[in-house]
């Protein structure tokens, strides 16, 4: 147990603070479409060409097969840098958190050296066909069909909550490849492009006003069967590899941008005045007790998060700890942002954008999504409860 | 001693229901996402000729002659159905014209003629404007202070709202009232009729995440067969019977002039609020990913209910008011 | 939809009233024991000589034959005369509200000419035998046994949780008659006089120091086959009729005496100081929020109450709604107690008695029995999914 | 950086872990509720011997030289069994006693031979004793301040405790303090090591939970796989988990005198305070009526956790001085 960095670990911290002050945009990321596609393609062109894009990625695929902590290292200073935008907030997430890490794993070599380079340069943008309306939860009863002719499957049928799929050139996909094996036995997991026949991209508004969710639709699409990663039919393990993964260190970038928040949110309860007029809201003792409570939750997630890349570098391969924090964080997230509701007063009605300085009632309406996204709290809590805890399954 | 609608009452309710669904069915409406009059003239004077804003005026002022009791029915129904426009504003102020004895100005309003829309002061002669849109008329409301304003020649500032369905402005207004009156009978239905409404939208909120649990499939079962979200539904049940009950029993108390009118009407308030927070965020989560999206209705309830919290007056005063009432 | 009292529950209100102020004992209970048995029971006759025993109970069994409503007025006037006792805190609490009404609505002229009488009289304590250590939430997988032989029933086997069946004439018990059938099929209830040879009873120790509970042993106990309430193997039925009832009224008395309680916590927060140490303690907003919240729902029990009474009115039986106001007291009870622990300062950590004056850390310790005690509150929530809502069962 | 134990300190939790399963077993303990002196003079002899109290003293003081970072580590697993005795207020006198330079008391207080209760202001010269019994020190402690005063001819009024495990008693003491320090690290130290004792009774709650999920059946099948049940357990260990590495990070900054060390070591008590009284109480609802005796373990942890969260200043002090503290 030490809070120790190395020498190396500081140079390394030294070294991001400098670049991020010298190199970070201070324009606004565009809200949407090819503008937002360009602004985060250049961002990641600007990190590769700087030496921080795939920091925790392998030499031989580019990245600087740095450590975990140093991954972490890196967000702490992104955050602390005070930058414009949110780090995971871009169409570049799939690409370097799902697919990417996919393909090192799992990908042949002909594969890893096509897309691994491209994805980052910032010259493609991925995107995730996983869930499928029918299916939610349940994510592996997925339906769409996939049939092989000749070298080539053919895809027919429907995905959904796909990020960003109407600016993605390729796309992760799950498709059914065996219909009479058990759900997990007969899905293969096959990249896609986004530009071949048959494919129609429709976008889907949410609550919080985002338009990047995207249905798919899949009629007769052909994908040379050289793009199935991994063995045919064995696409659910494929996906779990990336999902622990996923738990592993893709979100600490939004744990450490929520630490900002509750500063933010704490400055923001400082100024204003309480509901009942008479104080500085922090001095409402819900307030404050519940301000102190999420400064403690998000230190508390840093500790976590810290105490998993320790086991981590143990193990060599994230533990099930991780599903703990996602289920943490998910809440807490929510937590902040209803707290926020009751702190600003009649500015709860006033609706602002999702992302920004000072905003809060859009980012309230995107909380909805953090105990649904990438599976609700209920899917998080019984993979908690079975896989850590070890209770038995239903 | 009875808690339950009688026939008569039942009646009302189920009239009140089959127009609301049919003349105000939220896929039609949003089309009218963040415009500044969502309810069309043709439609808010269907709901004048239903008698809806007259309910509780007497007959001799030219109102239908029933009590408080059936108003709170009504808005309990509006919530269930999240119903924007500016119901509150025009009931208010149609009691408080006939407090004044401004028979005209009450005929304007009950007959849909003339529109009113709800001021909440926010600091000096500034006002929080909702539903302003088609209206000259805005109802100003504090504590037991409420006043009838002209909005002929007020400038409104068109603000963002967080409930596309309920529009936003604020204005500064210095003309005199048209009337006004300082009467707690005012703020004793200005609760019940918000409790009401933030009842009925917890209990809808609960029915519908019932009915997906009833409903939809995964894992091979309805999701309903899951503890977790039976339980949660359970809960959401418990917090919208709680409400919708107590609520009718403020109301009564009101109409019935008891002592302790305040106390439920406060009490009312402060649950029927709670409630609605609680099941409208709970029913997006029970609903998953189709929860979160725009064409499902989930979060028109989330938006609806945070503005009710914060309708003639906001959680905190009404808190306050709770405590400070007495038991008795 | 009114609140009016008739001329005739307006006169019952004031009668109660009177007498309750002329008659109600001005000394403490005595906390355990053969004087306890002696306080309640002198408190049941006094009752019965007042003509309040039985209220809603049928005239023809010796009640009143009153309505829900005076029943709850009875209790509201109860709470109103600052009694020194909690109403349903009586070892005659099962021969009111289970053990005698469970004969009125199923037993045979000879069992309610023999007991009735003596439940309203205060000449006999009846104690609960239903729940079992191997059975917990699930009651039905009762395993008491009780071998027909000649006219008499062996009973042999363990019943726990029964309270003052360490001071119980008679107890209403559920046996298995029939281990072949499915599982609700094969049980029976039967009075048991808890003096036959063969019984045991061993008091258990609760976490709030309340010594009421007791486990009860049976080796070969006889038990008169007329001792059988409704069919044998029917008990399961006999058992819900009472349970149905005891849904319906007899909680009444606990809500009415909670918002007592809420109101004597609120008294205490003007007078308490707050934990800054600088105002009272119902100035801090945290406190205050939950004060008006527990005062909020308290009322709300109250109109849920006369709302279920209004639907008995109507339907004749009480429904299923019942359990929605048992499932909300239960936790809301506890809620009031955790409360408490947050106001009464370092008085939190000194122990005081479960009932009293002022007394707060032991009925918190008690607290936790409100969520446990007949059913826990899985059981409550999967029972109104299931029953009121028609949720599928699992 | 690494936020989980080296050998060394595995093998210290063992030897820990396995001397309070042996010597301090609850069942055994459970014979001395309600007296004034629950651990026997032997027994605390023999955590003198174990080295417990000198762990985090110096070697140049005749501790054992370890460091804030191992004492937390044994008041987590102090917390896990529920072990009662005044093991805070012991090992804060001996840093007191070492920061004074009194060594010949050190050496008393790290051999055992005195006693030290644990004093808690209340009013003026008025405290709150807990485990006096047998004690002729006590340590009083007040945010940074801390003295060891001499009980000698002091009278204690015994009160009875919450908690029949920690002796309650108050007295008023006007003597001059033995000795006496004024040291932030004082109250670090203090908010650390509570925070681990309550972090080891939330680990401790979660554990017994889970544990009874596999093992009852009930439905014909174990408990634990009852979403219900499962999504509690669930969401004990998070708590735990949480509160843990909170702690023990907290310990690691105020080791290194980290800038941040203040903020770290009050959102670690803050976060185990909390986890602690929530896990406790729901441990003993996943426990059903079992839970609810006397005889099982988990009402020791309930008044165990409501003891600790007022042990060196109220929640309400440790919530306001992580709200005052520097982020960074």
């Amino acid at each position: 147990m030490n809070l120790d960095l190395t020498a190396e670990e500081q140079a390394f911290r030294d070294e991001a603070s400098t670049w991020l002050a010298e190199n970070l945009p201070t324009e606004e990321r565009p809200p949407e479409g090819a503008e937002m596609r360009a602004f985060d393609l250049a961002w990641q062109r600007t990190l590769f060409d700087g030496g921080w894009a795939g920091i925790n990625w392998p030499v031989e695929y580019g990245g600087r097969g740095l450590s975990d902590i140093q991954q972490m290292i890196w967000y702490e200073e992104f955050a602390k840098a005070d930058p414009p935008f949110t780090l995971n907030n871009s169409c570049t997430f799939v690409g370097n958190n799902h697919g990417g890490p996919t393909l090192i794993l799992k990908g042949s070599d002909e594969q890893k050296a096509e897309h691994l380079p491209k994805i980052l340069k910032g010259e493609a943008v991925w995107c995730q066909g996983f869930s499928e309306p029918g299916a939610g939860s349940d994510l592996a009863s997925l339906n769409t069909k996939a049939v092989v002719d000749g070298d080539e499957l053919v895809v027919t049928g429907q995905k959904t909550w796909t990020s960003y799929a109407h600016v993605a050139d390729l796309q992760e996909l799950l498709v059914r490849t065996d219909s009479d094996a058990p759900k997990h036995k007969g899905i293969s997991w096959v990249i896609c492009d986004m530009r071949s026949p048959g494919i129609e991209v429709r976008e889907i508004e949410t609550m919080s006003h985002v338009t990047d969710f995207c249905e798919v639709f899949y009629d007769e699409v052909r994908i040379p069967l050289t793009n199935v990663v991994g063995e045919i039919n064995d696409g659910w393990r494929v996906a779990m590899s990336t999902l622990s993964f996923e738990r592993g260190t893709a979100f600490m970038a939004d744990q450490v941008e929520l630490a900002a928040t509750v500063e933010r949110l704490i400055a923001e309860a400082r100024e204003r005045t309480s509901a009942d007029g008479r104080r500085p809201a922090i001095e409402d003792e819900d307030i404050a007790k519940r301000l102190s409570m999420a400064r403690a939750e998000v230190t508390a997630l840093r500790a976590m998060t810290i105490a998993g890349i320790s086991r981590t570098a143990r193990t060599g391969i994230p533990g099930p700890e991780g599903s703990m924090i996602r289920l943490f964080h998910g809440e807490l997230h929510q937590r902040i942002y209803r707290l926020a509701m009751d702190i600003v007063g009649a500015e709860a009605l006033r609706l602002t954008p999702v992302d920004g300085e000072g905003v809060w009632t859009g980012p309230y309406l995107q909380s909805f999504a953090y105990t649904i996204g990438g599976g609700t709290t209920d899917i998080q809590r019984n993979i908690v409860g079975e896989r850590v805890l070890g209770l038995p399954r239903q | 001693m009875d808690l339950l609608p009688t026939e008569e009452q039942l009646e009302i309710i189920g009239t009140v229901k089959a127009q609301l669904e049919s003349d105000f069915s939220l896929n039609d409406l949003a089309e009218r996402d963040g415009r500044d009059q969502v309810i069309d003239d043709t439609l808010w004077q269907r709901c004048a000729e239903l008698g809806w804003f007259a309910l509780g005026i007497p007959e001799e002022d030219g109102g239908v002659g029933y009590s408080l009791v059936e108003e709170a029915l009504l808005f309990e129904e509006v919530g269930a159905h999240a119903t924007p426009g500016p119901f509150l504003a025009t009931i208010l102020a149609a009691h408080v014209a006939a407090d004044c004895g401004e028979s005209e100005l009450l005929g304007q309003i009950l007959s849909g003629e003339r529109r009113v829309a709800l001021a909440e002061p926010e600091d000096g002669n500034q006002y929080r404007l909702t539903d302003h849109g088609g209206a000259d008329l805005a109802l100003a409301i504090s504590g037991s202070r409420a006043a009838i304003l002209d909005l002929a020649g007020v400038e409104i500032t068109p603000e963002l709202s967080l409930d596309p369905l309920v529009p936003l402005g604020t204005a500064s207004i210095d003309s005199d009232p048209l009337c006004a009156v300082d009467d707690p009978s005012i703020s004793l239905r200005a609760s019940v009729l918000v409790a009401a409404e933030l009842a009925g939208i917890a209990r809808a909120t609960a029915e519908q995440s019932t009915e997906y649990g009833k409903d939809r499939e995964q894992f091979g079962r309805p999701v309903g067969s899951f503890q977790a979200l039976k339980h949660r539904c359970a809960d959401m049940a418990v917090r919208a019977d709680a409400a919708v009950n107590l609520t009718r029993l403020a109301a009564l108390s009101v109409v019935a002039g008891h002592d302790d009118a305040e106390f439920q009407s406060e009490a009312a308030r402060v649950l029927a609020t709670q409630a609605a927070l609680e099941n409208t965020t709970w029913n997006v989560q029970n609903h998953g990913g189709i929860g979160f999206t725009w064409e499902h209705t989930a979060h028109r309830y989330v938006t609806r209910a945070q503005f009710r919290a914060r309708t003639a007056g906001t959680p905190r005063d009404h808190r306050a008011a709770l405590l400070g009432a007495s038991a008795t």
